[in-house]
């Protein structure tokens, strides 16, 4: 019997290790944060990893406070930044690495000490160059960034009078990344704006791993429903009932 | 003395101006997600987030009817608006890539005069975010930009040549400031609007392109 | 108010004009077919059309003979293929023209006689180079059709040791579609398999057109499920809910 | 007088034994859909269809239970299966070009000594249709053939290259006929398995290439 779910989030990432390059999925918030897959790969301790999102995490404390007004941020958020804290990145790939305003994340903390490097990709060349690689596509034309600092090192051509740059097919060796709920052949669906990323990047890798809140029997989900074909999906673990420490294993 | 400058939501609802029946429009994080909440209730527009969400509402104030599953572009609570519809990111960037964005709205730290547009590095930070800011300036059909007329050195933001690195080039196709509405024209910056109590002089004293003063210049209409 | 509704299927396709090149969507069978906006085709009597899409269809007679221990095959069943035998067609770009076995479509009859040229292309190749239009992508690399005729006269490059093809995009004048359900804003659901090319040709061509069996009250859709956004479609036009012949205008 | 050739269901059970617990298995139209009827109810395996299912069911056979929505890629009704989930004609081939499919099943006009497939023009007729055949034969893990050992004039379709056009090269790696299973090998074809009553020399004189028998030749088993 196809059964993907796995028992805990340590188990789901046990052959995750050094060097690897983690397509971790979300946007900006932390109810589309892979987090408690950020938090067992924290307590594996692995170093020299790539991270590749949108964000890397402006960090718990400036989600806790900036967002204070808006919603009441829950305390098992880790998202990608406390990997960076931790000092376990060696390089993000990114679309939003800069905190906004003069305050600092975590990444640019990391980057001012000469810990961490940055490739900078807009998002919308980001989620295309991670569609591709599950399409099995090696490269596209995008006319974006080009006559930009983007575009450097990368081939530009033109076709039919406009000009367009050459993005590669960028391919993770796991896809980190959260929906709502899964079956156990793995197809998943997703609430609102936490499909985000987190649809794109499932498939985008050797293994995808997907934090869920909730299992149901396969048949429960409407096949003309389901976002992410569990194809795509090699491994599914639920989400505790309630919040738990990072460092606590599970 | 000139007179005050316009706050924020001043800024925005001037933009709202611009929309039009039926536009899609996306909008930037800050001054620019303010215009969620100022479009008239009687314009049916459609508001396209990065993160996936094609016809969503307002900014939701109250903290108690906030849904983290459903944020704008800013990461604030947005409200359901009916006939939303929600894509991933992939699809999200194939529409503004494919040029279905009608207006794109956005922040900046310099616009040069031909409308270069420069927000990915702050100016004084060693890097910087391109965020969905790229894909938008190079392929939607209008690029609005909200901004405070110079930064907080009283330096003006609107100058001949970006000296930070460049978003998109010649992109930006109105600029609306905190004293004044410009429109970047193939000749160059055409001062249009200026805030209540402010001159074309005091106006050009903060921007450094020369500024063409157009044949209807006249005060921003806010009522 | 946003109210893509139009009354009549020759309302829809009242600015097509001879020679446009028309995205067809569906796949082999009646069910995911636009018959009617096919019909509304063929009753303008334009000419010289270029069609894309998988099958041209094999045909009204071969469909209720060849599926009659299937299906019972509806009498308002107009495959593209309906376009050919009435000569509106020059230029067909499809992956599968010729019958299976050795029986003729109508294409093999058009082709045999000379009067249809043919790009022959597979419908994984096909699939995205219509998305890649919608994307607004010039073109992408493939390594699927690498020395066999496909490939002939398209640059062939090699990537980390492997040969792709670069594939263009395809971008319609119109693309001719068939949905389930549609609200006023144009947002689309389709029925199971119907989905097929009909999802993919959305929104890559100038004006897409959408056949649907019923419109819905604005925010009847979950935002969740619907498939294709309002964006895409232009216009909607709902199917009569008795068959009507071909050459009745409505 | 050799035996009896092996029957389309014959074919298709054969070669639904090489399918293994959890593979994705596209079926192509003709002799492998028959396949979806004749897996054993124990076997969790996924079916792929072109058209965008991912994990149907068996054909429908009776027509007052057929739902034209839910159609196989040879456009017959498909039994729903819990699992299934339904995707859009891009993404169903972005999963093929993606390296998804485990095996593929197709069937063919000719095969080369060297596994290269012809399966798009039919010997006689002027064009031909890819269908979906050529991203599966460039990208399945696994290519197997389901064909009738000879064409209609009795002509070997196993042959030392092909005449008509070819789909894909070199991407055939087991072929089931209705006298025999071949695997293609990078020194050759080799003859692993006869149907009832067929002998390696009777085999031989309906294949164009020299086959290389196995050491374990044997008869199909069917039971």
């Amino acid at each position: 019997m196809i059964d993907k779910r796995v028992s805990s989030f340590d188990e789901a990432v046990r052959d995750l290790g050094d060097g690897a390059t983690l397509l971790i999925g979300g946007f900006a918030g932390f109810a589309e944060c892979p987090s408690y897959l950020v938090a067992a790969v924290a307590r594996k301790e692995v170093k020299g990893l790539t991270i590749v999102g949108n964000s890397a995490g402006l960090g718990q404390e400036h989600m806790k406070k900036r967002m204070a007004r808006l919603f009441k941020c829950p305390d098992d958020y880790y998202p990608p930044s406390f990997l960076i804290e931790r000092g376990q990145v060696r390089k993000g790939i990114l679309a939003f690495p800069a905190a906004m305003g003069s305050s600092r994340s975590p990444f640019e903390e990391a980057y001012a000490k000469g810990q961490i490097e940055l490739e900078l990709i807009g998002q919308g060349s980001l989620a295309e160059r991670i569609r591709t690689a599950r399409a099995g596509i090696a490269g596209f034309y995008t006319p974006v960034g080009v006559g930009t600092f983007v575009a450097a090192g990368k081939e530009v051509r033109e076709f039919d009078g406009r000009k367009y740059v050459l993005e590669r097919a960028l391919k993770g060796d796991f896809s980190l990344i959260r929906a709502h709920r899964a079956d156990r052949y793995g197809n998943l669906v997703y609430r609102g704006t936490t499909r985000t990323f987190n649809a794109t990047m499932a498939g985008a890798s050797a293994i995808t791993i997907a934090e869920v809140d909730e299992i149901v029997e396969a048949g429960e989900l409407v096949p003309e429903h389901i976002v992410t074909p569990g194809v795509y999906v090699q491994r599914v673990v639920v989400r505790p009932s309630e919040p738990r420490a990072w460092n606590l294993p599970g | 003395m000139p007179g005050p400058r316009l706050d924020h939501y001043a800024i925005a609802l001037r933009i709202t101006r611009e929309f039009k029946e039926g536009m899609l429009v996306n909008l930037g994080a800050g001054i620019p997600t303010l215009c969620s909440n100022l479009i008239p209730s009687d314009l049916d527009i459609l508001l396209h987030s990065e993160n996936g969400m094609v016809g969503y509402g307002p900014v939701i104030q109250d903290p108690e009817r906030a849904d983290p599953t459903l944020i704008n572009a800013g990461g604030q609570p947005a409200e359901y608006r009916p006939g939303l519809a929600i894509i991933d990111h992939a699809e999200s960037f194939a529409m503004v890539r494919g040029g279905f964005i009608d207006i794109s709205v956005l922040g900046a730290y310099q616009v040069s005069a031909r409308g270069d547009l420069a927000n990915t590095v702050m100016p004084g930070k060693q890097i910087g975010s391109l965020g969905g800011a790229q894909d938008l300036a190079f392929r939607a059909k209008r690029l609005i930009v909200a901004m405070s007329h110079t930064d907080k050195g009283d330096r003006p933001k609107l100058v001949k040549e970006c000296s930070t690195p460049i978003t998109a080039p010649a992109c930006v196709k109105l600029i609306v400031t905190d004293i004044a509405v410009i429109e970047i024209a193939p000749d160059g910056p055409i001062l249009r609007e200026h805030a209540p109590g402010w001159t074309v002089r005091e106006i050009q004293d903060l921007t450094e392109p020369q500024l063409i003063v157009a044949d209807d210049f006249r005060e921003i209409d806010l009522a």
